[in-house]
């Protein structure tokens, strides 16, 4: 998980992710919704992602929108079968506001009225 | 994080493993990537690895979240991989036994995800204490 | 709550029984019926008569709930008392299959009750389509 | 389910209880909690729950808590092994706030300071 873009959080998180490392992405993801800048979760590199992840993922997706914050998670090609077979068992990609790619990400998540 | 080597006993057989670890998150990911070893080693499809990947991991958390919620304690993972391609895999643990929680931390979605990514999934309490989850895939087929 | 015996046919048999149901909530409480006089005829004591009609209702009541979120459907309940004093009950649709929702109206206990009480729980998908969700009761034992 | 205490809104669940019934005692009690005043829910004469119905009484009771409205459930000796087993399992008989008569559940609920 790194950042690397000036006025918005982007939280890249590349890899294997699960019930071991979720509250670390937890603690990471409230860091970013508490500065008030919108929040891009990059999913692009991630391999798998477990229920505890997911979870994790729905609860910032949702103090996102209750701070009216904005908020967009990139989800394409590159992020592993492990991560889209989660999302589409739980029908929870549309929740998510995923995007194809980073560069959708930000401008969707620092567009106003995105929030 | 750290590796817990003293934790887990590992028996290597032709055709699957048997892993005996501390109930704690960090010896969910050493499961998966023995399980990994495991059907990479026997051509089993890239996507069928990552949805059984999903469902054993999801039944290992449920040990770890849920089985002792007052205490510490153990969990086994065994795999066996029949020359007809059939997987099994057995999460037991002996903690509290099936606890519905109205609360849980959880999302609430494990035991789904393991009944839709397991041809069968069987859940029972051996010898009275703890539970046993047993689940079957077809590792022939597609990835359903 | 009317009663819709157009929609079910029931065969009795000396140690069980068979219905097919629509999948309509008003069909869980005659399950529910029919199994308590199975085992009110058998013998089996009234608190664990009451736990498993608990178990049965869950497995009912998700069939109703969740296997048809887009259409009508039916379900069917086959329960087998056998001489050796074990309830098996078969609870089948032909839905969606086992779907994790994430924003499931239920409690999300259904199946860790269905577990905690039954000695055996099996989950499913015969022919590859719907549900089954097989349920093994020590009626002979303590209401455990 | 009836109703009969001035002032209190007694909603009496008596016999077997399951989805069936579940979003009719759901409708009499959201019109209980609208009327403002406690709520109790005499659970002594209901023989079988469902887990359908037990989130409609956890769902009661927190929407009572948020209303500051005073709420009880009275479970006692009479309420069936079904409700209990229920109740015991999930562990939540003490979310309901749970004494063992109409009477203590309609002083509890009345009582200020037991919203
Ligand atoms: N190994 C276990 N020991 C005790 N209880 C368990 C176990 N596995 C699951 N449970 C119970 O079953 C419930 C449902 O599990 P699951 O569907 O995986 O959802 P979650 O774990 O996200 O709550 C859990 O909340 C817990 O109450
Ligand atoms: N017969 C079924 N068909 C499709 N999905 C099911 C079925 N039974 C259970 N499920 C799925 O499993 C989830 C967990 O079921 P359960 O533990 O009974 O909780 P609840 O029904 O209260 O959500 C349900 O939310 C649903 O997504």
């Amino acid at each position: 998980m790194e950042q690397a873009e000036p006025g918005v959080e982007v939280i890249i998180v590349t890899g294997e992710h699960d019930i071991s490392t979720a509250p670390e992405l937890e603690r990471r993801l409230e860091a970013a919704l508490e500065s008030g800048h919108p929040v891009v979760i990059d999913l692009l590199g991630t391999t798998f992602i477990d229920s505890t992840v997911l979870r994790v993922l729905i609860c910032a997706r949702e103090e996102a929108g209750e701070r009216s914050v904005g908020f967009r998670c990139a989800l394409g090609e590159t992020t592993g079968h492990g991560v889209r077979r989660l999302l589409d068992l739980t029908g929870m990609a549309g929740r998510l506001q995923a995007v194809p790619t980073r560069a959708d990400a930000i401008a969707g998540a620092v567009a106003p009225g995105h929030a | 994080m750290t590796g817990r080597v003293s934790d887990r006993a590992m028996t290597s057989r032709s055709s699957g493993f048997e892993l005996e670890l501390a109930a704690e998150t960090d010896n969910v990911p050493l499961v998966r990537h023995a399980l990994r070893g495991l059907l990479e080693a026997s051509g089993v499809p890239e996507e069928r690895i990552s949805d059984i990947a999903l469902a054993v991991t999801e039944a290992c958390a449920n040990a770890v979240l849920h089985a002792y919620p007052r205490s510490r304690g153990q969990f086994e993972v065994a795999a066996d991989l029949t020359p007809g391609r059939e997987l099994v895999v057995r999460v037991r643990d002996h903690g509290s036994g099936m606890a519905p929680r109205v609360d849980s931390p959880g999302l609430g979605v494990g035991l789904p995800v393991m009944a839709a990514i397991a041809d069968a999934l069987e859940i029972d309490t051996p010898d009275g204490s703890g539970t046993l989850v047993r689940m079957t895939f077809d590792v022939a087929g597609p990835a359903s």
